[in-house]
């Protein structure tokens, strides 16, 4: 492959997160358990809870990264019933392609 | 081939070779290995899958029979269960793994195992789990504990299979050290029977399943040279299951089998690739070649010795029936998994592997699979022969022996399972006729037939650790009776032998005599063994004390009995009000001072780990489980329970609290009480019948001895020795009370 | 009746539940991959068997319930259809929004295996009328997020139209109005995380899951109980 | 009580959160399980790998619930053996204290 095409391909790779988080209003019982864990240990906490870190990389042109993301975030990452999501995206370095 | 460093021979101990080994290895191959040839040989030829220190004394076992369709050698022994059915079962440990990381060593322990059951072409249907555990009440024994059991529910559960029996067992031995057995069973059609066997020359070598990490490595401690850059940081320490990827590769590889287009199928276990397709060629008497290359890999820059070595899970060779490959091909894309032709079979008896177009491995296939063989000096030790001879004669009996049955009951060897129990899926696949908790052994139906298959794992690891050949022989005793009260006739064993560092005289002692106790009662009680596991140097350094603490010698039993008519069979709760109870077979204790020797009671009571292990007589072993047997078949009784840790009070006590109905007994005897009450006999059935007439004619005439103890009823345990004017009467609801706590509290 | 059983990779449930269809249902019940986009012909009942489809990842029946199957299976279900999702394929209905709320982890954390015990709260569907109302009725649970909630004003209309048909007697994981079972508000759709297919046959301990099968045995023929 | 400590206490709330991924070279089962799921539904990404999000609440001073969460999200929220954990630490708004 000419080298151009390369160049764009690494361009546009993305490191995306999703991060999934249980609605405030719902009891979180795997939060407690950590929190009472915690308090066993001697270590104080309060609120804790448990939510989800999703990494993936996505290959695109910005806009349309943008829009992809959004909705595996909220069609398929995500349950609306129960939980909240937010996500972020960033350029990747070129090398975690590979690790892939 | 790179020239081989100068100091490979200095290094061999990296790759787990002897320098008599590697010496042993240049002189069969008439040249020196390059490294990765070394580790190759090195695991080939370690204990896991050269049985080097152990094989030498399999020799004594029995593996024959009308029963067996597949003894020692493949990845599953193969009993025959009538009507064209047969039940492979298999036990194995994932010891170390589950000592590091305890979720995930009993996660992937159960996953081996099931692989093992598949790759013989039987869908697995039930499992069992032997544990092992210190000091209940250390919070790193709470922690693995949890770990173990949720690891097990983790991927017995997400896979499908019935987590169906076990057993759960605290000792200050297993420490550091703990013990995972897992034992599987898969139900297959005779004419289903998959080999591990490579076929014919030309066939193709196909790798199905998860892609290969850096996982595992043997476990060996390799030089740093030998791997990729990869630092030892980025080696992961622990291999993670994947109970849906092996869900996947279960159903695709039964598809394969029942249609038919292969000819030898394998799981890659320990030692990864190298093992399952070296142990296949051996099998078919020929060589291989594969590419290396075409292995599929999780990360990039894997090299040669990762490769071969690595434990990735999930994973399997299929040989293909000549010509049908694309048959199964097109069957396994069913299933989405990657699936990958990496070599052949060759007419020459080389183990052939290829690397960016190099050989870089060339090796005899049978010098690769025929472990040296050692035959060691064992020498009992003098500290473990003074305590079996300890008089014990002078001990007290206690005051208060009703509530030394509630501390026993308590005591969390004794106590109640079913907080860990009700964590597995007992009942999927809707096979599971008897329940965890329910009776000695777990029972499932075989569909569209009558006929049921029982299963159960013991051992009384007190006993080998005071007497290794009774010890070995009472825990294939125990499970044969276990099996026979719930109505199964026992067929074979399957063996997981674990013992310390068998270098040390008085560990290889434990072993060679365990062996030949297995090899004795499976000869009396007609259970062959069809195969087993072994897994030596369980041992830890004492941080205190600067000792290696061996664990105690633990031979896990695994056995396999099936019910002609899974209708007819016994569970060991009470049914009814107004039975009569008999204890079948060894008489009430005699003599004193011994009959307390090794019992729970002396360890909880008394704080002693001592004296003889009940003898043991395997004739009256075999008439009891004849006479057992003869009852329920009969429909004399449906009600039966062996007599184990805590002796004859517990074995009652359990009867009782299963299922609310309560008895009163009396026992005859001027013995020591607490003998009477909580000695371990073996030998031992407690049966509820209604028929007593029947019965006494019945077990008179199979020459079985009997004792009539009293009748059910009532919301007590009452026992009474009138000789000795004692009585203990405890309530149901307080015994379990006792029962229930213990591993509620330690499961959290 | 014509029973269809959906296999998902990773569905460990299908063969118990294609067992217990032809034993109580229809002999011929059949199997329907996942990737298939349509029912065999003339499908009268869709059972969504338990299991761990897809490992259980990302969400219990979060990938399953987008499977191809499922367009074909909503369609079933708009025309009156009826299906029977079980454990996970309760947690499919949800994920797919073919029946309200979400099944989240047991509050103990644990998967838990063991009988329980249910109250019949309605006779009036297609699952129950062979129950008497009230009657209390032993079923083996096996799961680990069983936990069933809703917003509060899904679950006061779940309760309003008389959609919960099973109530756990004692709660065994923390589910909202000890919520066990639901049916679609046209009664066609029901989902429970108790297991009536292991509860068919004495040999296994309980034939109290029996009735839910009669029942539909019993609506067939008369074409009706779709509200 | 005084207005003061009543301050002192607003001002020494931290939320926290804690990341926890598996370590690079470890299988992530359900990372791949994601990564198909995603590709049938016609949306492609790569290298998709599933973490923990642990959020909670301390109390203290700023260096010494920094020790203090450090201590935590090493030794106990997550399992070095398998998993690489990052933290982040900010002062929380007064309200999410009571919501603990
Ligand atoms: N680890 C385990 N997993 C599943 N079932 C278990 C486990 N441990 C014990 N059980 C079950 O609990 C019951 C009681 O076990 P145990 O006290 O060892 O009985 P016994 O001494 O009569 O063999 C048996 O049904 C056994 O199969
Ligand atoms: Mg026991």
């Amino acid at each position: 492959m000419s080298p151009e095409p390369t160049k764009t391909y690494q361009a546009t790779v993305f490191q995306a997160k999703v991060f999934v988080t249980l609605k405030p209003s719902i009891l979180d019982p795997q939060g407690r358990t950590v929190e009472r864990a915690l308090s066993h240990l001697g270590q104080q906490a309060s609120g804790v809870r448990v939510g989800k870190l999703i990494e993936l990389q996505l290959e695109g042109e910005r806009g349309e990264v943008e829009t992809r993301l959004q909705d595996m975030a909220v069609n398929v990452l995500s349950n609306p019933v129960m939980e909240d999501v937010r996500w972020e995206l960033e350029e990747a370095p070129v090398q975690a392609v590979a690790g892939a | 081939m790179t020239a081989s460093v100068p100091s490979l021979r200095d290094r061999a101990g990296t790759f787990g070779l002897s320098e008599g080994e590697y010496d042993l290895l240049v002189e069969g191959i008439g040249r020196e290995p390059n490294a990765l040839e070394a580790a190759i040989v090195g695991a080939m030829w370690s204990e896991h899958c050269g049985y080097k220190n152990s094989r030498p004394l399999f020799s004594a076992f029995p593996t024959t029979g009308p029963q067996v369709l597949q003894g020692p050698g493949e990845n599953a022994g193969v009993v025959d269960i009538g009507d064209g059915w047969g039940v492979a079962f298999k036990m194995e440990s994932h010891n170390h793994p589950s000592a590091v990381e305890p979720v995930q060593g009993a996660a992937t322990g159960v996953g081996g195992i099931l692989r093992d059951i598949f790759a013989m072409g039987a869908r697995p249907f039930a499992v069992l789990d032997s544990l092992r555990f210190g000091d209940p009440d250390s919070p790193r024994t709470r922690f693995l504990v949890n770990g173990v059991v949720d690891g097990i529910a983790h991927y017995g559960n997400a896979i499908g299979v019935p987590t169906v029996g076990g057993e759960v067992t605290f000792h200050p031995s297993y420490q550091e050290n703990p013990l995972v057995n897992v034992m599987a069973l898969g139900l297959l059609r005779h004419e289903d029977l998959a080999k591990g066997t490579m076929g014919e020359v030309g066939n193709r070598i196909v790798y199905v399943g998860s892609k290969t990490g850096r996982d595992g490595l043997g476990g060996a401690v390799f030089a740093s040279a030998d791997l990729s850059d990869a630092s030892q940081a980025d080696r992961p320490a622990v291999q993670v299951g994947d109970p849906f990827m092996e869900k996947l590769l279960l159903e695709a590889t039964l598809d394969v089998i029942n249609a038919g287009v292969v000819a030898g199928v394998q799981d890659m276990g320990a030692a990864g690739l190298v093992s399952s397709t070296c142990e296949m060629a051996y099998r078919a008497g020929l060589g291989i070649t594969m590419d290396l290359d075409r292995v599929p890999t999780r990360e990039s820059g894997m090299v040669p010795m990762e490769l071969c070595l690595s434990e990735s899970q999930e994973r399997m060779i299929l040989v293909p029936v000549p010509g049908r490959e694309d048959e199964m091909h097109a069957l396994l894309d069913k299933w989405e998994l990657d699936v990958i032709d990496i070599g052949q079979v060759e007419a020459h008896d080389r183990y052939r592997l290829t690397w960016r177009g190099e050989v870089v491995c060339d090796l005899p296939v049978a010098l690769l699979n025929e472990a040296p063989k050692y035959t060691r000096e064992g020498v009992e030790s003098e500290e473990i022969r003074a305590a079996r001879e300890r008089d014990l004669s002078g001990l007290p009996v206690p005051a208060d022996l009703g509530s030394v049955l509630l501390q026993l009951l308590a005591h969390p060897t004794i106590a109640s399972k079913r907080p860990i129990y009700e964590r597995f899926d007992h009942q999927v696949m809707t096979n599971t006729v008897v329940v965890p908790g329910a009776a000695d052994a777990a029972v499932l139906r075989v569909k569209g037939s009558s006929k049921g298959v029982a299963a159960t794992s013991d051992c009384n690891p007190r006993f080998v650790q005071l007497d290794p050949y009774t010890g070995a022989a009472a825990a294939v005793a125990e499970a044969a009776r276990n099996l026979a009260c719930v109505g199964a006739t026992p067929l074979a064993i399957t063996d997981n032998l674990n013992f310390g560092n068998p270098h040390r005289p008085e560990v290889y002692y434990q072993l060679q005599q365990a062996v030949q106790g297995i090899a004795d009662a499976c000869r009396a009680l007609n259970t062959p063994v069809t195969g087993g596991n072994v897994s030596l140097y369980n041992q830890y350094v004492d941080q205190t004390t600067g000792r290696t603490v061996a664990i105690h010698p633990t031979p896990t039993i695994g056995m396999v009995g099936v019910l002609p008519d899974v209708a007819v069979r016994a569970t060991l709760n009470l049914k009814a009000a107004g039975q009569t109870l008999y204890l079948l077979g060894t008489a009430l204790a005699e003599n004193d001072g011994d009959s307390i020797g090794a019992s729970q009671y002396l360890e909880t009571v008394h704080g002693l780990e001592a004296g003889r292990v009940p003898a043991l007589d395997l004739d009256l072993e075999a008439r009891v489980i004849a006479g057992t047997l003869a009852l329920i078949r009969t429909h004399l009784t449906d009600t039966a329970h062996d007599c184990a840790e805590g002796g004859l009070a517990v074995a009652l006590a359990e009867m009782g609290m299963a299922s609310g109905v309560g008895l009163q007994v009396s026992l005859p005897g001027t013995a020591r009480a607490d003998a009477l009450l909580y000695g371990e006999a073996h030998s031992r059935v407690v049966v509820a019948v209604t028929d007593t007439e029947a019965t006494e004619r019945t077990l008179t005439g199979l020459n079985v001895p009997f004792v009539r103890l009293g009748l059910s009823g009532g919301d007590s345990v009452t026992i009474s020795l009138p000789e000795q004017d004692i009585q203990l009467s405890v309530k149901l609801t307080e015994l379990k009370a006792a029962y229930d706590a213990p591993l509620r509290e330690i499961l959290g | 009746m014509n029973v269809a059983v959906i296999q998902f990779p990773g569905s460990n449930c299908d063969g118990d539940a294609l067992h217990a269809a032809r034993l109580t249902l229809d002999p011929d019940a059949q199997f329907v991959w996942h990737t298939d986009d349509g029912l065999p012909a003339g499908t009268d009942l869709v059972f969504l068997p338990g299991g761990f489809s897809y490992g259980d990842h990302l969400r219990s029946g979060a990938i399953a319930a987008r499977s191809p199957i499922m367009n074909a299976v909503k369609a079933h279900a708009e025309r009156g259809g009826y299906v029977l999702g079980v454990c996970n394929g309760f947690q499919v209905l949800t994920e797919s929004g073919l029946l309200p709320g979400a099944l989240s982890r047991n509050t103990d954390l644990h998967f838990l295996c063991r009988p329980v015990h249910l109250r019949v709260e309605t006779t009036d569907t297609a699952f129950t009328g062979a129950y008497t109302a009230g009657q209390i009725i032993e079923i083996p649970i096996a799961h680990g997020e069983g936990n069933y909630y809703a917003d509060a004003e899904t679950v006061a209309r779940l309760e309003g139209n008389g959609q919960v048909i099973f109530r756990y007697v004692d709660n065994p994981n923390g589910s909202l109005n000890d919520i066990a079972g639901i049916v679609s508000e046209r009664g066609n759709v029901l989902g429970m995380m108790p297991h009536p297919e292991r509860a068919v046959e004495a040999l296994l301990g309980s034939e109290d899951g029996r009735g839910l099968f009669e029942s539909l045995k019993g609506v067939l023929g008369k074409g009706v109980l779709v509200k």
